[in-house]
């Protein structure tokens, strides 16, 4: 009985083990203000698997974030001395109508989301080629600062970026656990015929997820190319694996209904541990990324509830 | 109808080009920079840790680098496994995370070479390199906006190689070879990447003054022999016996090429490279290859972390030395035939010794922006 | 009382239509690249599509019986590398010519691919985690234990008689081609004629109902993945055969590429529908188009957007949305 | 024979099975009973091998026994018939009947497909059904499955040299009455070769087919009788443990309906390929009864109703007009809903609590502005859970976690509380045990007097005979025969089955 209390926390356990060894080894892991440092750097990745989670909340995936990132990253140093701040919309815009389509496709035109998302971010990556003329752009500094420059301020020692990642995070959260949205999200992952039969516009609501997954894939794009201060089709690649691992690793499963966003900052929170462990406990190069799939072997195995799956599959 | 969609997308593409062209350079006069200053600049640090970060492993340019990079090392006294290791995997986000933990970790007590896998990503890395009080050089990648001198000490270098110049050398000899006629295919690398764009500016420079010869296509095979293999079979299906000479973007496209050409049996075709790694340098000497540019990345492996070290510890003063010695390109030999043994037997397979306090002896003149 | 048949059988049903609807897709195409580019309709060039094609092949045949088992394998691109590069220190090691003892490092590569498999079933199986997860990690497993066997070095077989692979033809493809056909066979005869060929469809169609009927059904998921592991290594090989090099960087983009061909081919990511047949289809759709984009000179910026299109056409026509009531 | 002494089986907080005693002799038919959650299942599975006990032991002649996992069962000759269809659908009939047991049919590492396929024709002889065994099991009818099923257990009778035990647990759910005549039948056949126990919730079919019957309550064995003296009011009250009401079906509560209030009504309505020229109306305080075998059109006529089917031809007006959408979206605005079949599937969400469960058809009754409040919907569920006398011990648990009836009401309690006043009801009692039907029973009359407007399909003819108003029998998708079911003025058994064939 105890156990089974203690299951949902699982992952926050494993967080708190994984930062004490690194710690143990390394006490410089400890130092306040890399760790804030650290955390503040991966807002990018978190925000992508935030949105990652209500693609697989639902039961599905989304394979075209990163190319979505990709393609917002050019649009936004194309368009920014154009358009400044407003920027921001065409980029969100992109990663909604891109996210929506994809979501059509896999409700509509029953093409599963793997295969769905996944040739979208084909289309997406197309796009972000074609405009960038296939080089690496860079913004003006003076728009990018008039702009953007609040993005990456520190008030009263905390980074701006944590401040956004932290509002995006409580928008998130109230979206999955206070809205009718977010009710009807967590039905169509658990139990999709159910909610069907209860009369819940499913198709619009798995559409509307896929939607949130570009949205959040545009908006952590847009922060990366003013972080990075310029845009090219490959400037966001390396996300969307990791993405994924995070929403897995932090407990929300393929199978949909269980888990919810913030699952997804523990999730985050362990890959950015284990992959920093590397650096602080100076692992060897050519062994890293062994090294790094044995743990996260280990810490899945560590996180998810078994309880909540009939069938492992 | 399929040229017509070709024209007509080329079209948009130029245009597309024009405008970004232009709208860089309108606001470029305008730009100001030097906002962000050195904040905590310290004067030297003692006993850094030494890192090189760079792309992945696989790629035997980056092992060469590596090598250099422990050269160095052990050239002050240490075991080359005092050297740091960052891979950032081709990705800009691990590249940028890593440096900031080693950052952490170090509490700044650091010298990093660094090739930060795309260009925007260079300020990024530069700027927290420098308000951490540590010392960075860096290589390939970084934006044209972006110089050492505006970060005081602490952005020690940055070197990069101009292949504009040798890869038009290269694509002549390619064309001298073709007999000034026929039909040349081009592999390029990652579209985007800096040095692919300038290898191919390279042989369209050279292609001027040859009329008679076509450039049939230029793809890109992002540096990946099994792509390259692929896109020259689909080159041979269209253009069959058109082709008359292959220019590719770098080794690893070649060897992607030359099996492609192998499969149908073809021997004989020009081909020319670049980075002059050892199989490539050995092709050569075989005639498969018939040039290639050798950019020494063992040397630029080697000197790039040497200079963040002797910069950190406090050897020179980075902000003292003239512009050209922060700015510059890293040396090219070209690699042909005839001397291609020879040059395998010098710099291959007896690396040499280089002097790394030697800092800008082999260099070849300051970077100019177009 | 009415106990009888209930299928119907009028003209070309719908069911036949969906069945077919791979094949049709892949004729099609052709159909159009040769209109566009008749030099895209010769032996030569058709050889060019299977030497490419050979390798995504044998890692798709591999992870369709995973996906027909309603699971995935994500693991390919470690494993092909692995085993790439063990087949090749092996292979050099042991004389580094066919005509030496050095052809066993072929069985070796199997074995290790086997191995590999093995033990991804074992983790995803006995430590329950589910397949997409386990075999993820075991990816990057693979393909660090590959940095860590080679240091980032290439490896090249130079050995003329492996090479035949490629150099070889006979009435106009290489032999690797006709090496993919005998293990497209194999395969096939594994999905059709063996007992856990076809477990692999029970466990697809109900996984509980298969347990309840006495299957031990994590015996049939381990022997699957084993199985898989065998296929990417012969991938893996036929990759080694086609440039010559094994390096840590053989398996890249094996694992989008072959999922897309499996399914692209009409069988489903939700199990027990499918089979060899529609990835071979599958894998050439593909590689068609990716050739035929290059042939008929489409910029190299407009075939991810093509590509991306034309895959999703491809999997809209081969699904049968009235046996489906939603997908995920 | 076959024994079980003493076995005892716990679980987590649950006393499954309390030293259960059970026998069964050579060819013997036993019945067993018992309300859901009497220990039935758990018993079964301890038979079959999915359960280990944890006291006790299993002989057979004598011998002790002990099963690791059902395989090991079957290979002392013991084998159940599941009562959710255990086919695996996309593969063929002869798969299915030696799916786990292929190696008799290999040579070489090869599958013989001839030889299985003609092993396969005699299993199927056995059972009387004359099918193709290369037949995609998908392609069947649920009479079919449930034949071939039988036909699956009994290759045991080739394997096993000993006697054999089958398990049957609720065979006949999903069988018309003649189909059952048919296995019933069949099974008296059989025991010149196996025993089967006989699980149902159906008593008469219990006490028809069986020599004995074990009667089950709260994982104890209450009773054993013979079939000679069994009585279905004893065997009621002992499983329940108190009298069962005669008035079974509520007849009691029954009252006429308002014909001038039309609710629904179907004006010459056809969906092809599934029924044809269906016309109806449905009025308030009305219990409307489809009646017919599987495949006749009822289910397909529920999901007209509901917006999931969309008429080819004809008017359906909900409330006076037709759909503007045929979506489930609009029927559940116009005051329909659904208490569908698959209670697991489309019912209740496994996996969400309780109160989100009641309030998924009707959020924006609980929001503003699309955001919940989560208060009211608690103490709405809290409301209904007192009720309904749900049983849960708390509106935070998961639905999945209910037991069915519970399940069922929740389900109900959905629907009722949204306000709906057509309810559409898709086997309500299915699976349900006596109490539970009850009150199924009661809340379908009480749903009548607040003037709502039912459309059944029911789990028996009995049932739908004692519920409805009004009944429509229906063949092949198309209109038999209209009955009328005033109290004392009811149909007979015989009535509609003679249109119903």
């Amino acid at each position: 009985m105890s156990l089974e209390k203690l299951k949902p926390w699982f992952p926050w356990l494993t967080l708190a083990v994984l930062v004490l060894l690194v710690g143990a080894v390394n006490p410089a892991f400890f130092n306040p203000s890399g760790m804030v440092a650290l955390v503040a750097d991966i807002v990018p990745l978190f925000i992508m698997a935030l949105g990652m989670t209500f693609a697989i909340y639902i039961g599905g995936i989304d394979l075209s974030m990163q190319q979505v990132a990709n393609l917002v990253t050019v649009v936004a140093t194309v368009y920014l001395a154009q358009f400044g701040i407003f920027v921001a919309v065409l980029c969100i815009a992109a990663g909604f109508g891109i996210g929506a389509l994809s979501g059509w496709i896999t409700t509509r035109q029953f093409v599963p989301s793997f295969v769905a998302t996944l040739a979208m971010g084909f289309i997406a990556l197309s796009g972000a080629r074609f405009l960038s003329g296939e080089r690496a752009l860079s913004m003006d500094a003076e728009a990018r600062d008039a702009s953007f420059g609040w993005m990456f301020g520190n008030t009263a020692g905390v980074p701006h970026e944590l401040v956004i990642a932290g509002v995006l995070l409580a928008i998130a959260w109230f979206l999955q656990t206070r809205t009718t949205f977010g009710r009807a999200l967590k039905a169509v992952g658990a139990g999709e015929l159910a909610a069907v039969a209860s009369g819940l516009k499913v198709d619009k609501i798995k559409i509307m997820a896929f939607a949130l997954s570009g949205t959040f894939a545009a908006i952590a794009g847009l922060m990366f190319s003013v972080k990075l201060s310029g845009g090219d089709a490959n400037l966001a690649n390396g996300f969307l694996i990791l993405a994924i691992v995070a929403v897995l690793v932090g407990g929300t499963p393929l199978t949909g209904g269980v888990g919810g966003v913030i699952n997804t900052l523990v999730g985050t929170l362990i890959v950015v541990v284990i992959r920093s462990a590397m650096v602080y406990l100076e692992v060897d190069a050519t062994m890293q990324q062994m090294i790094f799939g044995i743990i996260l072997i280990v810490a899945i195995a560590m996180t998810i509830d078994r309880s909540k799956m009939r069938i492992v599959k | 109808m399929s040229e017509f969609i070709k024209d007509f997308i080329e079209k948009e593409k130029i245009n597309r080009r024009n405008f970004l062209f232009a709208s860089a350079y309108g606001l470029g006069g305008a730009a100001a920079l030097g906002a962000l200053g050195p904040t905590m600049a310290r004067a030297a640090l003692t006993d850094p840790t030494i890192a090189w970060s760079y792309r992945n492993r696989t790629n035997p340019y980056w092992n060469e680098i590596v090598s250099g990079g422990e050269a160095f090392v052990q050239s002050l006294g240490m075991s080359k496994d005092a050297l740091t290791h960052l891979i950032n995997e081709g990705s800009s986000e691990k590249s940028l995370a890593d440096v900031k933990a080693i950052l952490a970790k170090t509490g700044g007590n650091l010298a990093l070479a660094i090739d930060t896998n795309d260009a925007p990503n260079a300020r990024p890395v530069v700027e927290a390199v420098a308000e951490a009080g540590a010392y960075v050089s860096t290589l390939w990648n970084k934006t044209d906006d972006l110089h050492p001198w505006d970060f005081g000490d602490n952005y020690v270098s940055h070197m990069s190689w101009s292949d504009e110049g040798p890869a038009e050398q290269t694509a002549r000899i390619l064309l001298d070879a073709m007999g000034g006629k026929g039909g040349v295919v081009h592999l390029g690398g990652i579209a985007s990447n800096n040095p692919a764009i300038e290898r191919l500016n390279g042989l369209k420079n050279a292609l001027k003054d040859y009329p008679d010869v076509a450039l049939l296509a230029a793809e890109p095979a992002d540096w990946d022999t099994q792509k390259a293999n692929q896109v020259m079979s689909a080159f041979l299906t269209r253009y069959g016996d058109e082709i008359t000479g292959v220019h590719c973007a770098n080794d690893t496209i070649a060897y992607g090429v030359l099996e492609a050409l192998r499969a149908e049996g073809i021997e004989g075709m020009p081909i020319v490279s670049y980075d002059g790694n050892p199989q490539a340098v050995q092709l050569v000497s075989e005639r498969k290859i018939l040039a290639t540019v050798f950019t020494n990345p063992h040397w630029g492996g080697g000197i790039t972390a040497a200079l963040a070290y002797h910069a950190a510890i406090g050897s020179f003063k980075p902000s003292e030395e003239p512009n050209e010695h922060r700015e510059f390109y890293g040396p090219t030999i070209m690699v042909q035939p005839e001397d291609a043994l020879e040059f395998k037997a010098n710099y291959l397979d007896s690396v040499p010794t280089y002097d790394w306090n030697d800092f800008w002896g082999p260099s070849n003149g300051p970077i100019t922006y177009k | 009382m009415a106990i009888t048949q209930t299928t119907t059988r009028a003209g070309i049903s719908r069911d036949t239509l969906v069945k077919w609807a791979p094949l049709l897709v892949l004729l099609v195409l052709c159909a159009f690249f040769a209109v566009m580019e008749p030099r895209f309709l010769s032996t030569r060039n058709f050889a060019r599509i299977l030497i490419a094609a050979t390798p995504t092949l044998m890692v798709a045949i591999g992870v369709t019986f995973i996906i027909i088992m309603g699971s995935i394998d994500l693991s390919m691109e470690g494993a092909v590398s692995v085993c790439a590069v063990a087949f090749a220190y092996c292979f050099l090691w042991l004389g580094g010519t066919l005509a030496s003892w050095a052809w066993l490092a072929i069985p070796f590569a199997m074995l290790v691919g086997a191995v590999l498999g093995f033990v991804n079933g074992l983790i995803h199986v006995k430590l329950k985690i589910p397949s997409f997860m386990a075999s993820l990690a075991m990816g990057f497993v693979g393909t660090g234990l590959a940095m860590v066997m080679t240091g980032g070095d290439r490896i090249r077989i130079e050995d003329e008689l492996f090479r035949a692979l490629l150099t070889e033809r006979i009435f106009g493809f290489p032999l690797m081609v006709y090496v993919a056909g005998l293990f497209l066979l194999i395969a096939w005869f594994i999905q059709t004629r063996t007992t856990l060929g076809r477990n692999f469809y029970a466990v697809g169609g109900g996984e509980d109902l298969a347990v309840a009927s006495g299957l031990n059904v994590a015996r049939v998921r381990i022997m699957g993945f084993t199985l898989a592991g065998v296929f990417f290594a012969v991938g893996a090989l036929l990759a080694v055969g086609r440039i010559g090099i094994a390096e840590t960087a053989t398996g890249n983009n094996f694992m989008f590429l072959s999922i897309t061909a499996v399914v692209v081919g009409g069988t489903a990511l939700w199990g027990g529908i499918g089979g060899v047949w529609n990835t071979l289809v599958g894998v050439l759709i593909v590689f068609v188009i990716g050739n035929g984009m290059v042939v008929i000179g489409l910029p190299g910026y407009v075939q991810d957007a093509v590509l991306g299109l034309l895959v999703i056409l491809a999997v809209i026509l081969s699904t049968d949305r009235k046996s489906i009531s939603f997908v995920k | 024979m076959y024994q079980l002494n003493q076995v005892d089986k716990k679980f987590p907080g649950v006393h499954a099975l309390k030293s259960v005693d059970f026998t069964i002799g050579r060819g013997e038919i036993v019945g067993l009973v018992g309300e859901n959650g009497a220990g039935k299942s758990t018993l079964m599975k301890v038979i079959y091998g999915a359960y280990q006990p944890d006291g006790g032991t299993i002989t057979i002649d004598g011998k002790t026994v002990r099963f690791q996992n059902p395989r090991q069962a079957m290979d002392h000759g013991i084998g159940m018939v599941f009562q959710e269809q255990s086919l695996i659908t996309n593969l063929t009939v002869a798969e299915n009947i030696f799916l786990g047991f292929e190696q008799q049919f290999v040579r070489w590492g090869v599958i013989d497909w001839k030889a299985m396929t003609a092993a396969a024709k005699r299993q199927l002889a056995k059972v009387k059904l004359a099918i193709d065994p290369a037949t995609v099991t998908s392609k069947l009818s649920f009479a079919q499955r449930q034949l071939v099923e039988l036909a699956k257990v009994l290759t045991l009778e080739e394997r096993i040299d000993g006697d054999l035990v089958i398990l049957l647990d609720e065979p006949t759910s999903v069988l018309a009455r003649e189909e059952v005549e048919l296995l019933f039948s069949l099974v008296r056949e059989l025991t010149s070769r196996a025993s089967f126990i006989f699980v149902s919730h159906r008593m008469d079919e219990v006490l028809e087919l069986s020599d004995r019957i074990y009667v089950m309550k709260d994982g104890a064995v209450v009773d054993v009788v013979a079939q000679a003296e069994a009585q279905v009011e004893a065997i009621q009250h002992k499983m329940v443990g108190r009298d069962v009401d005669k008035e079974y079906y509520r007849e009691q509560k029954q009252r006429p309906y308002d014909a001038s209030k039309v609710l629904a009504s179907f004006d010459n309505v056809s969906v092809a390929g599934k029924y044809d020229g269906i016309s109806f109306d449905l009025h308030a305080g009305e219990v409307l009864c489809l009646v017919g075998t599987e495949g006749s059109g009822r289910e397909a006529i529920l999901r007209t109703v509901f917006g999931l089917e969309k008429p080819t031809s004809g008017t359906i007006k909900v409330k006076g007009a037709p759909y503007a959408r045929t979506t489930a979206q609009e029927a559940v605005a116009r005051g329909v809903g659904y208490v569908p079949r698959e209670r697991k599937v489309e019912g209740i969400v496994n996996g969400m609590t309780v109160y989100e469960n009641m309030t998924l058809s009707q959020m924006k009754n609980y929001s503003s502005g699309g955001v919940l409040r989560i208060a009211e919907e608690k103490a709405l569920a809290e409301d209904w859970i007192k009720r309904l006398s749900i049983k849960t011990p708390d509106v935070y648990k998961d639905c999945g976690g209910l037991s069915g009836g519970n399940q069922q009401k929740v389900v109900l309690a959905k629907w009722r509380s949204g306000g709906s006043d057509i309810i559409l009801l898709d086997h309500p009692t299915r699976g349900l045990d006596i109490g539970a039907k009850e009150d199924v029973y009661d809340m379908v009359r009480e749903m009548c007097d607040a003037g709502a407007g039912i459309i059944l399909v029911a789990d028996t003819l009995e049932e739908a005979i004692g519920l409805s108003h009004t009944i429509l029998v229906l063949k092949d998708g198309v209109f038999q025969k209209r009955f009328d079911g005033s109290p004392g003025d009811k149909p007979s058994l015989y009535d509609l089955v003679h249109h119903m064939i």
